[in-house]
């Protein structure tokens, strides 16, 4: 990368209020121009090209192209994230293309119950047990030096 | 841009400040203990809990998982291994404490969706002893899903970018910070307050120059906020001295973890010859640290700098000749070993997918495929992030029931200031914790914090004067900005001020230069550094000039004082500790040698909020066994 | 931008392209030889010849002078010096040449109206042996009003970036280039060419990076196009490997010659001592060059190397101490001390305000006044300037009546391909020419080219399906842009296309890197250099996406183009010549060190534009005296 | 540097085909926005400092700011430059002025012979000499060596 943003297929994420790239990125990076109802990546050399804005784009409407200063051209590295694994496609800069499929995760989305599903702990705020603890350590106590 | 910002005031108990690994791991902890006891937890971040700070792009593995529960580790073996790396210089008790802690994260975060590789046993696959493989492109939507279901969406505020804390005499009572998207300004007034906004990247100028800037290893969106709060809280710091320089895949810092570990691969000089091996001898001049297994991070990498220093570069990561290793054990069956080749050859791609996309890119962009062909290794510029390999941040609390004296103030994981707590790349003296550890820690430290209100229940004065001139100070660049651009005809180029990207430019570069950055062989001495304090000097001055056309820019404005902030710590402790200890990350040239006698101890180092004045000193270091 | 671009065809006897120091020669002395020929000479200059090229800002020295008529020097003692400070590798014939005719070339500056400095008995003031000072803001300006004046405006096109040379068979026939201003394709046809475009900046990463990287010491509009255009026609280039790296005053490269001759100053280490001095006895494995005074350029900047790599840097230039040795000669007389003093600091400013602005204001910014504190030096990046001490140009034929019959082929200073003559930096292997050689030596070319014209007086045919070709090739830059610019919502940002400042970047990265930059402490070997093989030859294919935005920007795809090809023959050539020559300039780690029997020689290159094929291979060194 | 333009001090040269900056700058950055009618550095990052255009500038519109990545701010270096000499006033940062003043011309502008006033040489175009040669040289040969 830097990330691109394709002028035909970006809508915008029809006027809402943030955009899904605005959204995600941890840069702060992406930015709607209203006028055009496009988004674009406002500072490119400050870019971590950690994809997260292209992975949210509703429309594929992004996608990355290689810091122009170090990585020669015409390669391309793309996802396509779904909601329990992630496709990726490479293009070699020879042309000969490679796919990859990995599981992203293996609950439903938005269900993770803070505690797991481990018993609680006693309880007790000046002891040194975390709240799960000792359960989600598979342990009948958590462990402590003798002093 | 309107010159007028609405005032937001939010009163909570506990404000817990970031949104990374750490901060959701506090969220999760402290929202069970204050449910309890009817407390309130706010969560500020300044990007979008989903996909903010250093997981947001993912990881391949989880670094820090003992299975102590499983008869695998004992957690003194961990504290060994940690203190050995660092040279020495560890806490023994904090690491201890994350250490007995981070299973039953990772345990959590199992259930909560990640997915972590495992054997056919059903045990979890080890990249190294302590590393376990994950699928990890999704960790933080992950963990931030866990966060937000513990606290609801209404106690978290994103992007809204907090600069300075608010204190009560020796008491913290709350943050300042500013929103990116909208023209307000907020007040959070808090009983405790947890400092958990990661590392710092970006102090030292990077390898890249143009556009490649972006890509450090660490992210650029690291930028010191967690030291500079903790710092202008008059917090004491430790080993702001102990910098990290991973080792990285060259140009695009693929990490080389699942390569030297998993796939047990070679790194050699390109004149040909394994520098591990080769230079064997001189690890025992760094005796006894030299001498264990594994070789502490900063002399492996000291050892390939010597290759590259004598001209012997560029080194080589042999991927091609590891893969065709561990494949070899299916040479005589064709489909088996066709199974086997893809099988390695994906997981060799996953392990950048998930983590640092642009090495893949590199890969495809220069038709290299890891199973053909190697790639080359470089050291990369330094970082400021105790939580992985290097040790800088705020010098916390240790845990009632095993902290000594010395290192125990009341409350775990609390700062030497009153109700300002530290995790994850915030505190310091507690290495290798990790993403998980980072989690972890931030349990603990939360939960502490609510004992520490619970304890300390009445909630601090705020001064609102005191907010009034930091609302000024917020603001300030872009009023420089609105009053001066007109005077030239291209707003880049103004006597009247300077932009956040030149003044980033400006502290890279003295650090690079003076400061032992990559363009100085990693290589200072005390007139550079003396020269180092006096450029500084003029930058605090300059600070005062810098100037934002927009609310984004006004965060760089923001984010580089934060830098400098951690630089001037960083030149002041290298300054103090006349030894090289962690040849690899630093080499002080005028003393070039390890003195364990004098220096086998803490640099800790203190900024007075009163008087404006630096101190630095020595703490004991102390050991909990052998 | 309309893609219509006006053919416009300019048919001449002489097209010398370039406006600097040597074409200003050439045109001065064509135009005497042309008028009694009853001959056309025709100038073109990308910029305007009263600012244009390296003395643009002035200088406040001219380093060539011998003073020859007034009984100083000879001329064989100056080839003396150049062969040496070159460490043997130089033409005798072609520096002889220069330096017999270079204080005629001094004299008529002196007539033209540059200030000279004068001392009481009326005779040039010396900086060192072989340099005067002067009053230079105006140098340039004064040097292209004779030029202009000979030539008649008629005669100049400015502003018309010269591209590629126009061949017919073995001869040149022209050249083609674009006004950067217009929307004009220029075709000059000519009988004979010189190649004036000067030396070759931004080839190797700077050291400044963000906005001061254009204050590079020779300027940042050097871009290569003699070096380009030479090889582009075929003709022979060498000491293609002979980079020049000066040492400068840090960050704003001053120069260092006043200091070091005129003001007599001494340069040390931070950590105290003298390099120079101290090191001495390393000049030994450098004899019979090191043993030489002055000891040769590279090895004044190797032995402060040495120093800053064992971590005594920075270096720092004693002006504070320099000055007070000049004024004690004062000391008992109050007034007179005064007055020196002023005279001193006057002089001091001068010599940086006449020709590194910059440099003055960096005093002014870090409150220095020379005579009270030290200022750093430093080594800056490479460069390749045959007029100054490197030596990188085309092979051209010495004058009849002193060169061996393996340097002369008919006509002084033409290269290997009929009809194109080079001088100044465009021209190899006659280093030390500076200024005033460089305008010299462009009037011996000059003449040596109307005589070539006299006797080859048929006009050459130019191929008219070739023009259109590169008519297509020059503007295909600006179609790619608009062809794909609204593919994205950033035209910055586009994976069709490269824009040229990241292009240059990125050679500038593979040279630092690989070809022994600053960041790779000058420093490279074989694998490296194949490692910038590599990388060159997917810039070259690259580079047939440049991108240009208007025509500003299409001279910026040139130029750097333009850069890729020296960037090629250097690395060609530093891989050829197994052995380390120039240690200060480069370091060849797996050939450290130097080999007279079998490198004493030229290492010469040649790219033949019939079948894209490289070949480089030795030349002899022939002295001519002792 | 780089240069700046004072908005209020420029007059975009009056409209002239080119503008005295634009003429002046070896760089070719100096460029006239002809709707402003103000001109402009459209590249400050390869701005060489040399100044030639600022002491072209007819308004003295021009002036230089160090560059921002490693100069301190605060000082200036600002050129009047007149037909034989120039003035340089120098501020530092701390506030302390300096002013300097060099000759730069001994002649009339434009007046410069192209053979000075040397007796031309014998015109041989075969001969070691050039046009002003012996002349120029104070010598009564060009010197050779005796092959
Ligand atoms: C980037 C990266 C990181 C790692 C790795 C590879 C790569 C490519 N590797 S490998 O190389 O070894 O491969 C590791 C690995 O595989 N396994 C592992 O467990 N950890 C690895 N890390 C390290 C961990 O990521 C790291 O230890 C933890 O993330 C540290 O956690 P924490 O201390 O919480 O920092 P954070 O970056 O996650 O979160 C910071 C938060 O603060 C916010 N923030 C920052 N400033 C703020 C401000 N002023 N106001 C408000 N909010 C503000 C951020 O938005 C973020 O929410
Ligand atoms: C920049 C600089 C240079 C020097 C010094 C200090 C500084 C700060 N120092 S000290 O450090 O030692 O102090 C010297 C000094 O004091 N005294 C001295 O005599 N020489 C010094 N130089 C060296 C001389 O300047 C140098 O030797 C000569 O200028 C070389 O002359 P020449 O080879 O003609 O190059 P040029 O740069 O002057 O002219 C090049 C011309 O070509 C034009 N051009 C380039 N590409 C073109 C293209 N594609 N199409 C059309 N035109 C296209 C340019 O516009 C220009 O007209
Ligand atoms: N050569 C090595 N030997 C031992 N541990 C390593 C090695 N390389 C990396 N590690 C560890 O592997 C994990 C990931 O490493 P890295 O990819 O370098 O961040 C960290 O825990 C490192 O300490
Ligand atoms: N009309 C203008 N007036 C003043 N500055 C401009 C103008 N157009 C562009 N610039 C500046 O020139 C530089 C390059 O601009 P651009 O490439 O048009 O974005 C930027 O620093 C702009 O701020
Ligand atoms: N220390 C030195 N000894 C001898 N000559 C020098 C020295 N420094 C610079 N010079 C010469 O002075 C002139 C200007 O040098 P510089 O300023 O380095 O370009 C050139 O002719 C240099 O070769
Ligand atoms: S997420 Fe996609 S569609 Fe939505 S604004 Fe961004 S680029 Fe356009
Ligand atoms: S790739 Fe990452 S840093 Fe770059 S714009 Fe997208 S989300 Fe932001
Ligand atoms: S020379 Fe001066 S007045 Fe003329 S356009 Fe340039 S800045 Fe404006
Ligand atoms: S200072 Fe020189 S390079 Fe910069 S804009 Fe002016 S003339 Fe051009
Ligand atoms: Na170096």
């Amino acid at each position: 990368m830097p990330t691109f943003v394709m002028t035909e297929k970006c809508d915008g994420c029809k006027g809402k209020d943030k955009t899904a790239c605005m959204h995600a990125c941890p840069n702060d990076l992406m930015v709607l121009d209203k006028e055009k109802m496009k988004a674009y990546n406002r500072d490119p050399w400050h870019c971590w090209e950690c994809l997260c804005c292209a992975k949210a784009c509703p429309q594929q409407a992004m996608d990355l192209r290689g810091y122009a200063d170090f990585v020669p051209m015409g390669a391309s590295v793309t996802p396509l994230r779904g909601s329990d694994n992630i496709m990726w496609t490479i293009k070699f800069r020879d042309g000969m293309v490679k796919r990859f499929k990995f599981p992203i995760r293996t609950t439903e989305e938005g269900t993770a119950v803070p505690g797991g599903d481990f018993a609680e702990g006693a309880g007790d705020l000046n002891s040194a047990a975390l709240f799960t603890e000792p359960a989600s350590l598979l342990m009948d106590e958590v462990p402590t030096i003798k002093k | 841009m309107p010159m007028n910002f609405e005032t937001v005031e939010v009163t909570t108990d506990l404000l817990i400040v970031g949104g990374g690994m750490a901060a959701c791991g506090a969220a999760v902890e402290a929202s069970y203990w204050a449910k309890k006891q009817g407390l309130k937890v706010t969560l500020v971040d300044k990007a979008s809990m989903d996909r903010s700070g250093a997981v947001a792009m993912g990881l391949s593995a989880i670094n820090q998982y003992l299975g102590v529960g499983k008869g695998k580790n004992t957690v003194e073996q961990y504290v060994e291994y940690v203190k050995n790396d660092l040279m020495g210089i560890a806490r023994d008790d904090l690491v201890y404490n994350i250490a007995r802690h981070v299973d039953g994260t990772v345990h959590l975060f199992e259930k909560w969706g990640l997915p972590i590789w495992k054997n056919d046993a059903g045990d979890y696959v080890n990249e190294g002893r302590w590393q376990i493989m994950i699928n990890g492109e999704s960790y933080k939507v992950i963990v931030a899903e866990a966060a937000k279901n513990a606290l609801g969406m209404d106690n978290i505020y994103e992007r809204v970018f907090v600069i300075e804390p608010l204190l009560d005499g020796d008491r913290v009572a709350g943050a300042v910070g500013f929103s990116v998207r909208e023209n307000k300004f907020y007040v959070f007034k808090a009983k405790a307050v947890m400092a958990a906004m990661g590392g710092a990247v970006g102090v030292f100028k990077p390898r890249s120059t143009g556009e490649g800037l972006g890509r450090s290893w660490y992210p650029p969106f690291s930028t010191g906020s967690s030291a500079y709060f903790t710092i202008r809280a008059g917090a004491e710091m430790t080993c702001q001295e102990v910098r990290f320089i991973p080792v990285r895949f060259k140009d695009a810092y693929g990490p080389v973890g699942a390569w030297f570990l998993l796939f047990k691969s070679r790194a050699i000089s390109a004149i040909g010859g394994e520098y591990m091996v080769e230079r064997r001898d001189e690890l025992q001049n760094w005796a006894p640290y030299g001498l264990v297994k594994p070789i502490p991070a900063n002399l492996r990498n000291y050892l390939g700098m010597l290759d590259v220093s004598e001209g012997k570069g560029p080194l080589l990561m042999m991927t091609n000749e590891a893969i065709a290793k561990l494949a070899d054990a299916y040479k005589d069956d064709p489909k088996a070993f066709k199974k086997k080749m893809k099988e390695l050859e994906s997981e060799a791609w996953e392990d950048f997918l998930d983590m640092t996309i642009s090495q893949a890119l590199l890969w495809a962009a220069t038709n290299t495929q890891p199973e053909e062909k190697s790639s080359e290794i470089a050291a990369a510029e330094p970082y400021f992030i105790g939580s992985h390999s290097g040790a800088s941040g705020a010098w916390v609390s240790g845990p009632e029931d095993i902290a000594p004296p010395e290192y125990f103030w009341g409350y775990a994981n609390m700062t030497t200031v009153k109700g300002l707590f530290a995790a994850g790349d915030a505190s310091g003296a507690s290495s290798h914790k990790f993403s998980s550890g980072s989690h972890a820690e931030g349990r603990i430290a939360a939960k502490a914090a609510i004992k520490f209100i619970v304890e300390n229940s009445s909630q601090p004065n705020v001064d609102m004067a005191k907010v009034e001139e930091l609302k000024a100070a917020t603001y300030k660049p872009l009023e420089l900005f609105e009053a001066n651009k007109d005077f030239t005809t291209d707003p880049e180029v103004n006597p009247a001020y300077i932009k956040p990207k030149m003044f980033m430019f400006r502290l890279q570069k003295l650090m690079d230069e003076y400061v032992g950055g990559v363009s100085a062989n990693f290589s200072t001495n005390k007139p550079s550094l003396e020269k180092a304090m006096e450029l500084l000097a003029f930058m605090q001055e300059d600070a005062e000039k810098l100037a934002a056309a927009d609310l984004h820019e006004l965060m760089r404005c923001w984010e580089n004082i934060h830098r400098m902030w951690i630089a001037e710590s960083h030149v002041r402790t290298v300054m103090f500790r006349e030894e090289t200890r962690w040849p690899g990350y630093y080499f002080r040239a005028d003393a070039p040698k390890m003195d364990e006698e004098n220096w086998l101890c803490f640099v800790n180092c203190k900024w007075d909020p009163a008087t404006g004045q630096w101190d630095v000193f020595k703490k004991p270091v102390i050991r909990l066994f052998e």
